[in-house]
């Protein structure tokens, strides 16, 4: 449909966005527009419906009842000085204008094109033991960012959030510096009192926890040790794109895991 | 007041800088209507059907151009110098890459046009397609281009450029060591920021007025004329300023294609590539595969050089040829070597169309030659400065084709870089000039081919 | 209807709201030095000022930005008071085809207004997402250095940009 | 993790002109009646500079400020053939055209100033916008009175035309490749060093600098020369260690449509770019010019992979070194190349006579 015949929908709040959104069926979300417009303006999306985000109000980070709230349309630059590794891995997305641009749901609702990784914030809300909270078929619902990125379609993100607290966080990426940058691998881990989470963006569609890493240190392996269990978590997720290949992704992943598994193992045997 | 010589300020620099510099896409006239292509979506297939009739009737169509509205369908960029021609401007019987052009639709607006290329009836039969040119000669290769899967027109119909210098089964004699190589660089893209774009507006003279972004005004005039049929002034080209080119504008990829909607809807029409065109559908710089064995002397003289070049020309010749030929020219890079024998073929594949760009046929022979330089210095053990030096080609020396070099300068600047990075010479290579050569450094194997030096 | 100010001045933007802002500057309004360079977000052609920050304008639908100020370079001044961001990317060959120089020249704007003592790190963080082909990046770099520390040559009479 | 640097280096060399030449350029000039001068020229400004350099070289000839000139190569109607901006040609074969022109308006101009000065043309020059009599400065007429005078005195009007044209060069014997004359306008010539760090457990490349040294015949324009370097160098970088349209080449697999997923180089993180100009002019170059601009990305590669070796010991003879590539070439590392009496083969993976079929017409002649 053409442009001028779609239906646009700007709401005023979150009440009126969740409205607007219904059970998600046939509708085109626009938050940055970062991924959205440029499909618009391929031709290869054609909504007959699309909501606007920019005025909903589901913007903004807030720390109350012991929890960082990051509501849907924060911009990925106001992440840049916050948390680790959350405000590492935004910073390694695109650049200052597409990061002030694009939004954290965005982030959350993106896969991986077929010749890049997108969504790099994921393995960091993933290692800081992430909420989403999103609206859609069967109402609001809550659940672990992992478990949300397994079936985000149809899905309308109004905020994330993870506990405030103290951690030691750890960040390695594998990257390839050009004019617009996406990271090619990125391990994030973070270690709380009672846990040690660990995750990667890169290496499949979405990001992906890597559960056996973790139970590996859990189980005491050091850093070196426990990485190895990385490629078990991967196993069949790795993939060729235009940035490198799932050869590539293997060699290096263990590497990567490792020193973000070192990072947060010096920091607590501090 | 001397202008050469001094650091003026750019000419368009104030344009450039208050954003009015105008490029073809800024152009504005009243009535314009927006291109979009129906592109192939394989990489090689026969067209068993096209049918538009669905996408005529779809409200702000207005033209649609297909191979049957092209007066010379096949027209080749270098015909005046006897290359001979096998691209036509919009496919007809096959469709030889991904991203070939078979209609161009005009319409109101750029979302209409995509819509009716959406609604035009293609039908293809797929076909084998062929990508490693080092396989295209072989016995179960699938023969993709009507030439065969190689250029067969260099002179004489002889399908290989070859380059013959000196005695080279002596040189390879000779040799203490010969050392062997293979050097593959790769396709890329021009990415010229402003993307391939043309507006054609039809004049109430009757004549056509092309706005276009070609880096060779003229040239691209001629390529539009031979297209259309028609006398050089039927045609105004507007152009000169172009937001990037890099050698991939020198393809007039969009002219003669609007012109022909322009002339068919009698309205204005432009066509503006997208970026994702740009990337997958706009020609390359060639990928190559190279070859050479350089046989020399334990004291580091290059007697003589065998060299294979296969040149990926993609699914069409275009300029490829002579690409091939400036390389073959080339391929003894910045060094004197007296004995040769060079083989190359122009190859064609499934890709997009080769073409132009900096440094056309020779960025690839640079880096082979010169990584194989380096690499002969590492397995005689010498200084590789020290080698490059000695060979370095010098004033009254002859090139691969028997032409006296007049005013090469090689050792001076291979001395200012050694000087720049703090790399000790000997005094003798310090001292070393571009003058002829004389005494140690025309030894008995470089007498025969010093040449005269005509001013 | 969105309205907008461009440069200064008020307009009703007639184009549909899911437009980008590059298409209503271009098409809707003449206004040619934003370029259509990629239409994906990644090459920084495009970019403007929103609000005195700048923006890609490809990326933003129109409807977004309504009752927003946008600055473009005409706003940034005229060939015969440049401003002085422009009069250094001019004596300091900041620009080779000039296609991309829109996009840098409004970027640097943005820096100089935000960090007038940016150092080297800083002015490639902010243009990071233009790109040059040509490439001059060494010269945009000098140019933009130039700027911070105010060296704006003879002959040019530098000027604030219209940011209202 | 281990980190190594290395130094690797290279010299080039590149024709100026179409090869085998053939490819005219042809240029007017008029001068208006208060002496400003138009430029008609059909050579396009890709970024170059041509208009700046074709500018710069009018001024010259004709002894009148730069910015008198104004020059259009706007449209075919009233410019002239060029043959277009490629082969290295815009400065030194649109260059000698415009030169040319230039050099004819002047002798026109001479002829009128002699009339109003009434010395023999041959004892005239011109100097910064005026005609003066050699030997005698104090007699003198402005340019913009000859230009006045020509129009409303004289009746004439002062033009100027040029034209450059190397016939072709033909390839008289196809076997050989000998030519019947130089199939170039001029060669330039380039010498580059490249220092990188290469990470031999990422296989990441970073170019740390790079050196190049251009001998350009004559900068017309230094600064614009330093930037085509300087623009050269990085598009070199890209070549070296970015840039592919078909990441798994020869599949056509994973071409990247976006900035995102084609690596061209950005600002950031760029190496140091030192850049040396040496002037040997050329023998028929406009003022001693030669062109240099396409060649400039070209030495940057081979040093760069020269470097890569000096650093870590493996050759990486694909373009670009992807780490990737990097890490396959140490898995290797211990292999070496294959020796057979005095021949020492290397990269035979690789091979026409590996990867091809025996009875294929693509072999490589070992005669080993």
């Amino acid at each position: 449909m053409a442009r001028a015949d779609v239906d646009l929908v700007l709401p005023a709040s979150a009440e009126e966005a969740v409205a607007a959104f219904g059970d998600g069926a046939a509708v085109t979300v626009v938050a940055g527009g970062t991924v959205v417009m440029p499909e618009l303006v391929a031709g290869r999306l054609r909504p007959e419906r699309a909501i606007l985000l920019a005025r909903a109000g589901l913007g903004g980070i807030t720390r109350e009842a012991g929890r960082v709230t990051i509501g849907a349309t924060t911009p990925i630059s106001a992440l840049e000085d916050g948390d680790e590794p959350l405000a590492t891995a935004a910073r390694h997305v695109g650049d200052p204008e597409v990061r002030a641009q694009a939004t954290v749901g965005g982030n959350l609702c993106t896969g991986a094109s077929a010749d890049a990784p997108r969504g790099d914030l994921q393995a960091a809300l993933i290692a800081l033991g992430a909420t989403v909270r999103s609206a859609g078929r069967g109402g609001e619902r809550s659940e672990p960012v992992e478990d949300f990125l397994s079936a985000s379609a149809g899905r309308l993100v109004l905020d994330v959030s993870y506990e405030d607290g103290p951690r030691q966080t750890g960040y390695a990426a594998a990257r390839r510096p050009h004019a617009h940058h996406y990271t090619i691998l990125a391990v994030c881990t973070a270690r709380t009192a009672d846990a040690v989470r660990v995750a990667v963006t890169g290496a499949g569609p979405t990001a992906i926890r890597l559960r056996a890493v973790e139970a590996a240190v859990a189980g005491g392996a050091g850093p070196a040790e426990a990485a190895r269990r990385a490629l078990d978590d991967v196993e069949g997720s790795l993939r060729d794109d235009a940035l490198a290949s799932a050869w590539y992704r293997e060699r290096v992943l263990p590497k990567l895991v490792e020193d973000a598994l070192a990072a947060i193992d010096g920091a607590a045997g501090a | 007041m001397k202008a050469v010589g001094a650091r003026l300020p750019r000419y368009d620099g104030v344009a450039h800088v208050t954003g009015r510099t105008q490029y073809v896409d800024d152009v504005r006239v009243p009535n314009m209507l927006w291109a979009k292509a129906l592109r192939s979506p394989v990489h090689h297939a026969a067209i068993t059907g096209l049918d538009t009739a669905k996408a005529e009737k779809i409200k702000g169509v207005h033209a649609i151009v297909t191979w049957q509205d092209v007066p010379k369908l096949v027209y080749g960029h270098l015909e005046a110098l006897g290359i001979p021609a096998d691209e036509p401007l919009l496919a007809k019987d096959d469709v030889r890459y991904k991203g070939q052009p078979i209609a161009l639709v005009a319409a109101e607006d750029e979302e209409t046009a995509l819509e009716a290329v959406a609604a035009i009836d293609l039908d293809l039969e797929e076909r084998p397609a062929l990508f490693d040119i080092r396989k295209a000669a072989d016995p179960d290769a699938p023969t993709i281009h009507q030439w065969g899967n190689w250029y067969p027109h260099f002179e004489n119909e002889m399908d290989v450029r070859q380059i013959r210098k000196g005695d080279i089964d002596r040189a390879f004699d000779q040799a203490d060591t010969i050392v062997k190589g293979v050097y593959r660089p790769a396709a890329i893209e021009h990415v010229p920021l402003e993307p391939q774009t043309a507006l054609v507006v039809p004049e109430p003279s009757s004549r056509l007025t092309i706005y276009s972004c070609t880096q060779a005004l003229y040239f691209s005039m001629g390529v539009v004329a031979a297209h259309l049929e028609v006398p050089l002034n039927r045609l105004k080209f507007v152009g000169g300023t172009v937001g990037g080119g890099f050698g991939g504008k020198v393809d007039t990829a969009t002219e003669t294609i609007s012109a022909l909607a322009a002339l068919k809807s009698g309205r204005p029409v432009k066509w503006r590539w997208t970026r994702e065109e740009e990337f997958l559908c706009s020609s390359t710089r060639a990928p190559w595969h190279m070859e050479i064995a350089d046989a020399v002397t334990k004291d580091g003289w290059i007697l003589g050089r065998k060299m294979l070049t296969l040149h990926d020309s993609g699914a069409y010749a275009r300029f490829s040829p002579y690409g091939l030929t400036k390389h073959s020219f080339h391929h003894t890079g910045a060094y004197t070597i007296p004995n040769l024998h060079f083989d190359g073929y122009v190859v064609f594949t499934n890709r997009v169309p080769t073409t132009a760009m900096r440094g056309f046929g020779v960025t690839s022979v640079s880096f082979a030659t010169e990584l194989h330089v380096t690499r002969v210095a590492e397995v005689l053990g010498i200084d590789p400065f020290e080698l490059r030096l000695k060979n370095a080609n010098r004033i009254a020396d002859t090139s691969p084709n028997g032409v006296s070099y007049t005013d090469p300068s090689t050792v001076p600047t291979i001395l200012a870089i050694a000087d720049a990075i703090g790399h000790e010479l000997p005094a003798d290579y310090r001292t070393m000039t571009r003058d002829s050569r004389a005494g140690e450094l025309l030894p008995e194997h470089l007498v025969a081919q010093v040449g005269e030096v005509d001013h | 209807m969105p309205s907008l100010t461009v440069n200064g001045v008020a307009v009703e933007v007639e184009s549909a709201g899911l437009h980008t802002l590059l298409h209503v500057l271009r098409e809707e309004l003449g206004i040619t030095s934003p370029k259509a360079g990629c239409q994906q977000g990644g090459c920084g052609a495009c970019t403007v000022l929103v609000d005195g920050e700048p923006r890609r304008s490809c990326l933003i639908p129109v409807a977004a930005v309504d009752g927003a100020s946008i600055t473009t370079v005409e706003g940034l001044g005229t060939p015969e008071r440049l401003s002085v961001v422009q009069a250094a990317f001019h004596e300091r060959y900041g620009s080779q085809c000039g296609f991309c120089t829109p996009g840098f020249l409004l970027a640097t704007y943005a820096l100089l207004e935000r960090s007038p003592r940016a150092g080297r790190a800083e002015i490639e963080e902010a243009l990071a997402g233009h790109v040059c082909r040509c490439t001059g990046y060494v010269k945009i770099i000098e140019a933009v250095e130039a700027a911070l520390r105010g060296e704006v040559a003879a002959g040019t009479e530098p000027t604030e940009a219209v940011t209202a | 993790m281990a980190r190594h640097r290395g130094r690797g280096i290279s010299a080039i060399e590149y024709p100026t002109g179409m090869n085998q030449n053939g490819d005219p350029s042809q240029a007017w000039i008029k001068i208006k009646p208060d002496g400003r001068v138009d430029v008609f020229s059909g050579t396009s400004d890709i970024g170059n500079g041509s208009k700046t350099i074709q500018s710069q070289i009018v001024a010259e000839t004709l002894g009148v400020p730069y910015d008198w000139i104004t020059y259009d190569n706007s449209n075919t109607d009233s410019s002239p053939v060029c043959t277009g901006t490629f082969a290295s040609r815009a400065t030194f074969v649109a260059g000698n055209a415009v030169l040319k022109a230039a050099a004819d308006a002047k002798r026109k101009l001479l002829e009128i100033a002699a009339k109003e000065l009434e010395i023999a043309p041959d004892d005239l020059e011109v100097v910064e916008g005026e005609v003066v009599a050699k030997g005698a400065p104090q007699k003198k007429i402005g340019v913009p009175d000859v230009a006045a005078a020509a129009t409303w005195v004289h009746g004439e009007l002062i033009t100027g035309t040029g034209a450059q044209l190397k016939p072709y060069a033909a390839i008289v014997d196809p076997e050989t490749g000998r030519v019947d004359a130089p199939p170039h306008s001029a060669i330039s010539y380039a010498a580059c060093a490249a220092e990188v760090e290469v990470d031999d457990e990422t296989g990441e490349v970073t170019v740390e600098r790079l050196w190049q040294c251009f001998d350009v015949g004559r900068a017309i324009n230094p600064t614009l020369v330093e930037g085509q370097i300087q623009g050269g160098a990085l598009m070199g970088l890209g070549l070296g260690v970015l840039e592919e349209c078909y990441p798994y080449y020869p599949s056509a697999d994973h071409r990247g449509g976006e900035f995102g997923s084609y690596l061209a180089p950005g600002i950031k993180g760029l190496p140091a770019v030192d850049t040396i100009v040496i002037e040997n002019p050329s023998t028929d170059g406009p003022y001693g010019a030669k062109g240099i601009s396409e060649m400039a990305n070209n030495p940057q590669p081979p040093a760069i992979a020269a470097a890569v070796y000096d650093a870590i010991g493996v050759w990486v003879t694909e373009l670009p070194i992807t780490p990737e590539r990097v890490l396959r070439a140490l898995e290797r590392k211990d292999d070496g190349p294959r020796r057979e009496g005095k021949w020492v083969i290397f990269d035979d993976e690789l091979s026409v006579n590996t990867v091809a079929h025996a009875d294929s017409r693509f072999r490589f002649p070992l005669g080993v």
